[in-house]
Parts: C-alpha cells; structure tokens; sequence
C-alpha cells in the first residue's frame, strides 16, 4: 500500500507539466475567450504524440499503457493548470471506440485528429444514448469538434458531431464553450448500453480535475502570500491569511489523496470502487470550488481582475462540478453504497 | 425600542411610494461607457427635483436636511418599486456616498457650497482615489507624491481600482504630502479635477465583465491646495471618516436590496426543478433550510441596520460598529449568490450580466468584490475586534 | 424606529443583571447539578417581588405593566448567564391564567409561590394540550413543580403536576432538570383551545434567552482574549482569536437586534410578527450553539473544565434550541411566511 | 501507487482477524479508577502475548518490528471486530504512542531495555507532563524548574492536562533545567517515577464528565539523572519528537474508528424520525448530503493517513504534515458528533457517557478536546503554514 507516486509516475507528471506551462499558458489561451473552440489542432496533435489520449489504455487497444493512475496524474495537472479543451471527451472517447471495435475511430481519436465534445444532458431524464441517441444535451466544446461523445448515466455512444443541432449558450468559463444540442434518434457509430466501468474511469478523471484545481489554488495562495507585501510583511505571517493557506492545503491533501485512493481502488477493481469514485467525485468538487472562491478573497483586489488567472478556477470548478453529475448527485451515489468491507 | 414610523415618516413613505411609482425609469441602465453615466446623471436630477436626493444632507447644501431612518426608508421604497437597475450600482455613488458625507463633515464653507449641490444635482461625477498597487489593505502606506509648489500641490504616482474614473469629474484623492513624517501622518485628502493635465486612465478589466474599475496615473498634475479637506497632513483622520460612511451607511442601499434578492430567490426555486431533477428546488430540505436562513440573516442585517441608526443618533457620528454591518452584509451576499448557484442547476454555467432581473451569475461573480473593497473581510474583523471589542494590535 | 434599550429599559437590565450575578452564580448553583429541581423557593419569590414574572402583563392582569420588549431583555439576561429554572413556564403559565380569568392560579405564579414546569411533545404528534391534555410529554424542571404547562403547537394548557407521571432521565444540561411524563386525559385548570400570541411570545423569549448565550459567550472569548497570556502576549493579539472574537460578536449584534425587531414586531401587531418571530428564533438558535461552541475552543483545556463555565452555555443552547420547536421546525414556518411587506 | 497488501501484510489481516474473533474482551471497559487501570493493563498484557503489542517498535524491546502499514490493519481490524471499548480511550495510549515512540529514538540502550518491554506487557502505565496552566499553546514556556543536585534533578512546580496521572506509573515530563537559556534551550525531557515522593496529584473535573485528566504539584520530587531523555537542556528537541509521534501516527486508531462511528450514524438515521417527525431521518436531504460528506471525509482521512504512511515510509520519521492530517481529524471528528446531534433529535438533550454503543451526547461533549488537546487548531495551522508551506513567522 503506498499513495505516493513512484518515480516513474513523477517523470510523467514532470513531463506534462512542462509542455501545459509553456504551451497552454492562460495568458495567451485568453485570447480564445469567449471563441466557440479552444482547440489548437497542431497543440492537440502535439497532446496525441506524447500519448495523453491513451495514457491509460492498454497497448493492445492502440494505447500507451499505464493505468488509470497515471491517466488521473494527467488530469490533475490538467486541473492545476486549468488547461481547457476536451481532454475527458477524448480519453473516454477513444476508449469506447477501442473497447467496442471501431479501431479507426479509436485511432483518429488518438493521433488528434478527431476532436471529440461530450454531452451530457440537459436537464435529468430528458435524454439516452442507447440503443440510439435522442434528446437535448449540455455540450462542451461543441465548437471544432468532429465527433461527440455522449454519457447518459452508464450508456455512452459516439456519434458524428453533424448529427447534432447545437445553439452556443454564454458560458460562465470563457475557456469551455457550451452549448445546447438536440440530438433525435440518431443510431451511434459506437456505443455501450451499459458499461459501468466508463462511467467510473470518467468520475475518477473528473476529480483528479478537480483535486489539480484545489491543489493549484492552495499553492497560487500559498506563493502570493509569500510574495505580496502589506504592513512592511509578507501577508502570509498575518495568521488570517496564513490559517487559510493551511485550510487549503489540507482541502487539496484531502482531495488528493482520495482521488488517488480511488483511481487505485477503480484500477484494481475492490468492491468498494464505486464507493470511492463517488466520495472523491464529491469532495473534490467540494473543495475545488471552496479554495477557487477563497484563492480569490487570498488575492484581494488583484485577485478580482480578468488579468490574473484566479478566476478560472472559479468558472472552471463550477463547470466541473456539474460534468457528469453533480456535487449532490454523487452525494447520493455515496449513500447508496454498502459500508466498505 | 420602537418600531413605528412618526406621523412625518409615515407620510415620507407614502410619498415615495407614490412619486417613484410615477417617476421611475422603465429603461435599462446602459451598462457602461458615457451612455451610462448620461443615465445615472439624469436620474440623479430627475432625485433632485423630485426632492429624493440627499435625504439626509443638510439642507443649507440642498439636500433634505432629514434622518437616516427616512433615508433607510427611500432605500425601501426603490427596492419595492421593482426598479429595472439597482441604485448602488451608479457612477453617482462615489459623490453621494462618500465624497460628499465627507466634504459635509471635514469641508470649508467654499468647498460644500460649491460641491455639494453639484453632487446632488448631478452635475459632477466623483471617483475614489485611494488605494494603489502597493496600498491595498495597508491604506496608509500609500505612494502617490504631492510637493507643494506655491499655491498648488503637485501630484505624481498612481493609483488603482478607481471606480468610475473615466467617466468622472472629481476625485477624492489621498496622497502623501510628508515623506518624511510617520506614515498616518504624511497623508491629504484633497479634491482633484479629472481633466487636469497629466492624468491618463485605463480600465481594468474583472472577472466580472464589469468595467467600472479604471487605473489612474498622475505625472505632475497640479491641484489648487484650496481643494484640500481636513488640513494637509491630516488626511488620514479625512479618510477614515470617508470610510466610516463607507462601512456605516453607504451600504444600506444594498442591504435592502438584498432582501428583495432573497425574495425572488425564493419564488425561483418555487418554479426551478431540485437537484433530484423531479422536484421542485425549495421542496429539498436543504436547499429550503439555506434559503430560510438567508431569509433570517436578510431580516437580522435589516434589524442591524437600524440598531446603527439607533446608536449614530445617539452619538452623532458612524463609529466602529459600522464595520460589523458590513463584513455581515459582504459574507451574506456572497452566500445568497452562491447558494443562487446551487438552486439554478445547470443554468448556474450560463453567464449572465451583473445586473438584471432573475440573473445569477453575474452577481455571483461580482459578489467577490463585497468582501474585498472597501477594506477587506480581515480588516473589517481586525477594526471589530480591535476598535470595538479592545483586543489588543499584534 | 430604534432599536437600542431606553433608559428605563437599561435600568431594568441592570437591575436584572445584578441579581442574576449574585444570587444566581453558577459556581454556587453547580451544588445542584444534576438534582430533579434547581429552584430555590426563597429565592424565586424574590424574583416575584422584582415582577420579573408579570413584567410584560398588564396591569389589569396583575402584572407589572411593561411589555414583551422588557420581558425578551429580562430573557437576554437569563440566557447571558445562563440562569437556570423555569422562568419560561412561569412567564407564559402566569399569562395563560390570568387570560382565561384563573386569576388566583396567576396570582400564585406571579408571586412564586406555585412552580411552573414546561411539557411539550416528547415525538411530533403524539400529544395534545386540547380539549384534554394527552400523550407523552419532555417536561423541564418538573421536579419541584406544582403546575405544568402544556404547549402543543397553538394550544395550551395547565394542568397540576400530580396529574403527571413523569420518569427523570439524564439531562445534557445538569442544570436544566428533564423528564419524560405521560399524562392520558386530564381537563386542564386552564387553558385555550387557540392562542398563537401566546406560541408567538413563547418563541421570542426562548430566542431572546438564546441571543443572551450568544452575546455572553462573544464576551467572555473577548474578555479571555484580553487576560490569558501565551508567547509573551494577550491571545486576542494573534489573529486567529482576535477574528473569531470578531466573528462571535457580529453573530450576537445580529441575534440581538433580531430579537428586538421580533419582539417589538409582535407588541406592535405587524402583519410580518410571525415572520420575524420565526427568523429570530432560528437564527439565534443557532448563533448561541455556534458560539457557545467556538467560546470553548477559545479557552482552550480551561474551557473543557467542568469548574468553568463554558460547557454551561454548550448545553443551554442545546437545550434552548430544541425548545418549542427547533431550528428545522422555525426555518420551515419561516420559509411558509409570505414576503414581509 | 498501490492498494495491494503484500502476502505478508494480508496474511497478518487475516490473522489479526481471527486472532480477534477469539481474544476481544466482551465485557465493557470500566470507566474510571483502578478497575480501569487493570482492566486496560490486562488487555495490554494480553495484545503483548497475542503479538499484537509493538507492531511497529523494534523487535529487541518486545515489539513486532513490522511496518505502519501493519499497525493501521490492526486498527482496522479492531473496530471491525465491533469491540466494546475504543482502542485509544485506555491508560495504555501515554506509554504506547507517546512516551515509547520517544524513547524509541531518544532514549539511551538502558532506558530502551528496561520501559520499552514495560510498557508492551502492560506493567506500566504512562502520563504525560508537559502543559502547565501558564504555558499551554506556548508550551515552551513553561516554569517547573529543576534544579541538578548530585546526580538527581530536583522538580519543584505543577503540570495540568496530565491524562491518567492518578492510575500513572511513569510520567514524561517536561522541566526547565536552565532558566537563564532562551526559552527553547533550558528544557529537559525526563522520565519521573510517579511514587516518587513530594508529588500530588488532583482530578480535573471536565465537560464531558471524563475524569481522565489531573492536575500534578511537584515539591522538591527527585528525579535520578539518568532518567534524562535526549540529553539535559535538550528536551525541547525530544518535545517535539514526541508530538510528532502524537501528530503523526497516534490517532491513527481514532482515524480507523471514526470510519466504523460514521457507519453507525448512517444506521442511526435509517431508523429514526427526521426533523419533520414523518420520514425517517435519511430521507432528509440535508441529513443525507451531512452522512454522505462526512463519509467522504472519512474516507479521505484514511486514504490521508495512508499517504501520511508513504511519506514517513520514504523518509523515516514523521514530518510536519502530520498536522495536516490532525487538522482534518479533529475538525471532522467534531463535525460528525455536531451532526449526529442533529440526527438524534430530541435524544440530543439525553446524556450518556462518553463510550459505548449507540451513545452520542457524551462523544460529543468530549469532541471539543479533539481541537485542542495535543496542539490547538491555530497551533496545528500555524505548523501548517509555516512548517509544511513555508509561509513566514509573525
């Protein structure tokens, strides 16, 4: 037992890292704000080359072969950096291709040539992916997007991006263009009735999102308090600012720690791993979008400016609690679940 | 302890009622640029002539020479009147709300009869100039430079998150005016001419959309030292008395308000459907509980509201007390927003305007500035525990 | 419109005050912990003298002539230093008799001679006050009562103590005695059928009690603030416990300018008395257990002392806000409030 | 990154379940006096001749040598096996977790050899004496001074929050053997024999009704030298190691047992009647979310604790983050007390004692020593901030 990642888990989260900080730096992705598409194809395939697509998925599919584990480590430096673009869509997209036959599918999606959006519905019970794909979805990067993967519950389908009507809607998050899709009776050019299993991959990598995102927030206070100067003192020794540094980095421990307790339970398949993804899903939510708000008030008036990234993980923290699911949602799902052996 | 009107207060409120229902706009306020300044100073006139403007200002000054119970109750009457924009958000506020009171308190006879009715009338647009990149919640370190040279003082430096400076007349500007002495005591308030020469203005862009926030920067600019208020080297005392309206009264518009908000908060999660996506969002226990607390802490700000009125009448002046209202006010509106956000679903990812009917994410977004401006929560917390419970300064 | 205590009304206070300090010291009264009755006879008829029991009836009535402003201060205090008794069933008892003309049963109340326990609903609905009491009851300080009052919703009724068989059980609070008594089918000596003033002035005191342990507890934190001394300095110089002392006294100036509002919203008859009555009771309900609370942490092992007084006001407002209703019960009679116009 | 126990680790789980299945006590644990001093002492004898005593201390003085992992599946095991008393409210927890983790690393070959085997067979029981009524969160301050006479230290002053002291063998005690050394540097850690003569000890009545903690006077008690731990004026240092042992691991069996406490409460509020006196509480959605949350919580706690392991599995002794884990345990494990009150209703006002089966007023009352015991919240933060974040000192 051990929930610290090895050296070789560590290389790679160096690895992405790197690329995400100089490559997808907000600063310049600011300038797609508000754009119905954040995707760079030639960033994208860059993404592809380094096999982010197929990070967790077996070489036999046509991925690079880690795990789960090392799938949530991208995520969460995906949340940290709050880097938009469909990654979730892509990742569970190409598997479902692989895991369902449509190897060119799975393929195209792989090398990023295929760009995929994902649509959940809309409002609860108004929509199905199975056995076709009806109704009105909630769409998120709709805008270049040639395929669109479609999670309702635990059926998922991939259909042609053409064979939806979508109508963009204002987003709260400049960076994840959103908008409402109608899809009517439209037979899936891949697809699952059931398979729980993608559904639990997709809650993991969501919080793994969410935990880079309360993780980032504690480490962009923790720096400012360090680096800001009032009263002849860094503000990080007023013991106001200093506790809520520290309530942060315990919300971002607490975060990471389950989601990869949960990524690892999923990944060894324990009777307790649905218990764990939705516990996670839940907290990470939770405390993503507390330490974005408190990150915010940490900064004071700076904080409050466009210019300064704190408020993407606000819009981002909102929009990612509300992807596959909610905060109360899951809450359920948690009860629902038997006591863990 | 009484809560009845007098006979004077009563008829004040019908009054109101029944001018606002024949005098209210029906437009939308433009939401930015001179559109919307050409608006707030048209309405503020259209306050003015219909006898609604400085309600409780003296009336040598213009205004109604009144108390700021019958204020509270103009405040009221607005938000009943379902006003098609909220009355803080103006880019008359500054003039009313701060420049003004203080001008009132700490002015000479030229500087109230000449600026006072200008406000009132709205014929000058003011602005605040007070904090600076290094000068957030240490106010007084402030930076910006004035050198006097003959009858003038001559103002280098910059200043940020100036409301409304690039549509304003008229700063109430703080600037150091001793280096060399202690820093509260090198400090002067004075009013300064947005047109001088050697002010440029840029907007600061929030994560709002709002763009009311501009950076100011000064190079030379010269200021008659007649403008200054409160005696030079004395403007610390000037601006703490600029910001005990600021944290007494000068929210209470927004108070009021914000008891209108839960209301239709409430009758939106009467007709939105709960997180369980089958029933109604107010028949979930706890989204009910959250808005019956909001209800309860909306009653109680209003009941604190009073409480300060009571105790300013006692003693004359905004003290320390005014800080609790607001770092109450602050947290409470954030938690309405916030809890908006939960009661609208889904709808909470659609970005809305900060001002509207039945919007909810912008003021959710704009509710971060209610714990950030005009001194943050942990200086609002550091007053009420040092100057009104006595805890010692660390 | 004022909300702040005239001089007379100071007066009265500070009258109250003082008694309360010396005759009703809970060092003293500890002696009596966990006895089934915490009244001293002597005592109590020297509160009758004072009219604290009739200090809101008329004098028509036989009380003292004030109003339910002077008796939610009378109240503020009892909570403030957390005075135990049967001040409530004793106030609302000698209303309830006088009002349905038992004046000798008032008289005997108002001068302290006949004892007032309070009985509500031991579960929701199993219990009625009208035509007959019935049903199971949780009975405060029965012990030495010669009378009970019986609250169920808007009825009310007295009844003699001997017409309940009431068991003891152990109290969270030692101070405030309760049992759990059954009562079948007793005509009560007084009573009204309908008497929602009375429930409304009932939920006022209970709140005014409940926002004297919420100011009482912000005072005693700020006043330990000022004397304990760690690291060479008084602990209300760190920040920490400075804005927790801060946070304390805005929840009492909320509670207590509520409870003001409410009170004299019901004396005045205003169309929004319920709404306001529901609000103060809720709010300062939970402002007292929020406070009394962090006053504990704030006194560190001092506070977890039984000889200190903190844990008293943990278990009074326990006690207090599961009087009468409880926080969930106010909030959703609130929430049924239409908007106060 | 890896959930799998290795062979040995599940062979020990399966043993230690069946070794439970046979062993646990099914009498309840007496609460108070020396029936409880046998009672917890009996059991300990009974772990050591099990082999679950020491799990992970060092096979030479009688432990098991095996790893962190090992100990939290014992605990776990524990309060899986539905145990009548919680394994760290016993007279045992000073010796096991405090005093011989300290000695463990401090402590001479002498004093390994001779309290270490002690302490396992449950010959001994240990108190700690470190807080004093006038040095608390400051702990460094503190004034029992002791004076080298020969080769004895003579102590002379008084302790407080001295859990078990009235059942106590052994003492850890912290005393100032250089008064004229900056507060850190004139500290000793020594080992007191609690027979010794000129000590006097006084029960602190508590909130919770547990008579657990005691007051200690010390007059002119002598303490041979060599009972020095960690080398004399060097006890700050030793101090700290020991409250890291107390931040580190020492709660790990309250961590595992609040998991099992948390299951309970969700059974609780399947069979009883919710605030609206009609649907079982859990039907409540808000008592819903409060289960399901703390469920989550005590699941990140575990999974905390487990990467806690990791960290101090990499580099050998237990870091400042340690803290962080307190932090989140002694805040969550009042926050699941606050909110079983919740649940209970009008069972909330009924007491009951602090362990037991399906009691929740007296947990609760003893839940507020939870953040303040071992290090207060503003002292865990503070190590927080400035220990694992770096951010600077007042």
């Amino acid at each position: 037992m051990d929930l610290l990642p090895t050296p070789e888990q560590e290389e790679i989260v160096t690895t992405v890292r790197s690329l995400l900080e100089r490559d997808f730096n907000l600063n310049t992705l600011a300038e797609r704000d508000g754009a119905d598409s954040v995707v760079d194809r030639s960033l994208w395939a860059k993404c592809a080359e380094l096999g982010w697509f197929g990070l967790g998925m077996d070489e036999s599919l046509g991925g690079v072969g880690y795990t789960l584990a090392e799938e949530a480590l991208l995520f969460t430096e995906i949340g940290a950096h709050a880097t938009p673009g469909p990654f979730l869509a892509t990742v569970l997209g190409a598997r479902l291709a692989a895991l369902s036959g449509a190897h060119d599918i799975a393929g195209a999606i792989l090398s990023g040539e295929s760009i995929v959006a994902l649509a959940e519905p809309h409002t609860p019970g108004a929509a199905s992916a199975s056995p076709t794909v009806s109704g009105t979805f909630r769409v998120t990067d709709h805008g270049s997007a040639d395929l669109i993967l479609v999670m309702v519950g635990t059926s998922s389908a991939l259909i042609n991006a053409s064979d939806m009507v979508a109508e963009p809607m204002a987003s709260i998050d400049l960076l994840v263009p959103i908008a409402v899709g109608t899809v009517s009776d439209v037979s899936p050019i891949a697809g699952f009735e059931e398979n729980p299993g993608l559904a639990l991959r997709a809650n993991i990598l969501v919080a793994a999102e969410l935990a880079g995102i309360a993780t980032a927030t504690a480490e962009q206070s923790t720096q400012y308090a360090k680096d800001r100067e009032q009263f002849g003192t860094p503000i990080g020794a007023f013991q106001a600012v200093k506790h809520r540094c520290a309530d942060m980095a315990v919300r971002a421990e607490a975060a990471n720690s389950l989601v990869r307790y949960g990524s690892l339970a999923v990944l060894e398949g324990l009777t307790d791993a649905n218990f764990h993804a939705h516990a996670a899903r839940s907290l990470a939510a939770t405390y993503a979008v507390t330490n974005s708000q408190i990150n915010v008030q940490n900064h004071g008036g700076i904080g409050f400016t466009w210019e300064h990234t704190a408020h993407r993980y606000v819009t981002r923290s909102r929009v990612r609690s509300q992807t596959l699911g909610t905060v109360q949602s899951h809450l359920q799902s948690l009860l629902d679940q038997p006591t863990p052996s | 302890m009484n809560l009845e009107l007098s006979a004077e207060e009563q008829e004040f409120r019908e009054e109101a009622r029944s001018w606002l229902r024949d005098n209210l706009p029906t437009e939308e306020r433009p939401p930015e640029g001179q559109e919307m300044r050409e608006f707030d100073l048209a309405w503020q006139r259209t306050l003015f002539d219909g006898g609604w403007a400085g309600i409780n200002w003296p009336v040598e000054y213009g205004g109604r020479g009144l108390t700021d119970i019958q204020q509270m109750i103009w405040y009221e009457e607005f938000a009943k009147a379902d006003p098609p924009f909220t009355l803080n958000n103006s880019c008359t506020f500054v003039g009313n709300l701060h420049g003004g009171p203080t001008i009132i308190v700490n002015g000479d006879e030229t500087q109230k009869s000449h600026y006072l009715p200008r406000i009132l009338k709205g014929e000058d647009v003011w602005c605040q100039g007070f904090s600076e990149p290094g000068a957030g919640s240490d106010l007084a370190s402030l930076n910006t430079k004035a050198v006097i040279d003959g009858d003038e003082l001559v103002v280098t430096g910059q200043k940020t998150w100036t409301s409304y400076a690039h549509v304003a007349d008229v700063q109430e500007l703080l600037v150091r005016t001793d280096p060399d002495a202690p820093k509260h005591k090198g400090i002067t308030w004075v009013i300064c001419d947005m047109r001088t020469p050697g002010i440029e203005i840029r907007e600061i862009q929030t994560m709002s959309h709002v763009t009311d926030f501009c950076e100011v920067f000064y190079d030379e600019v010269r200021i008659p030292l007649t403008n200054v208020v409160g005696g030079l080297n004395n403007g610390w005392r000037t601006a703490m008395s600029t910001l005990s309206f600021e944290r007494g009264t000068a929210f209470m518009a927004d108070q009021v308000e914000l008891a209108a908000t839960v209301e239709n908060l409430i009758e939106e999660a009467r007709v939105r459907t709960g997180p369980d996506g089958r029933r109604p969002a107010i028949a979930d226990d706890e989204i009910a509980r959250r808005l019956a607390t909001v209800r309860s802490e909306v009653a109680a700000l209003r009941a604190m509201t009073i409480t300060g009125i009571s105790r300013n009448a006692r003693t004359g002046v905004p003290g320390p007390e005014g800080s609790i209202v607001r770092l109450f006010h602050g947290e409470l509106h954030q938690r309405v927003y916030q809890l908006a956000l939960e009661i609208i679903g889904s709808d909470s990812l659609r970005l809305t305007p900060v001002d509207g009917d039945g919007v909810w994410t912008g003021p959710y977004l704009q509710s971060f500035a209610y714990t950030i401006g005009g001194g943050t929560t942990d200086i609002q917390r550091n007053i009420v525990g040092e100057r009104v419970l006595g805890l010692p300064r660390a």
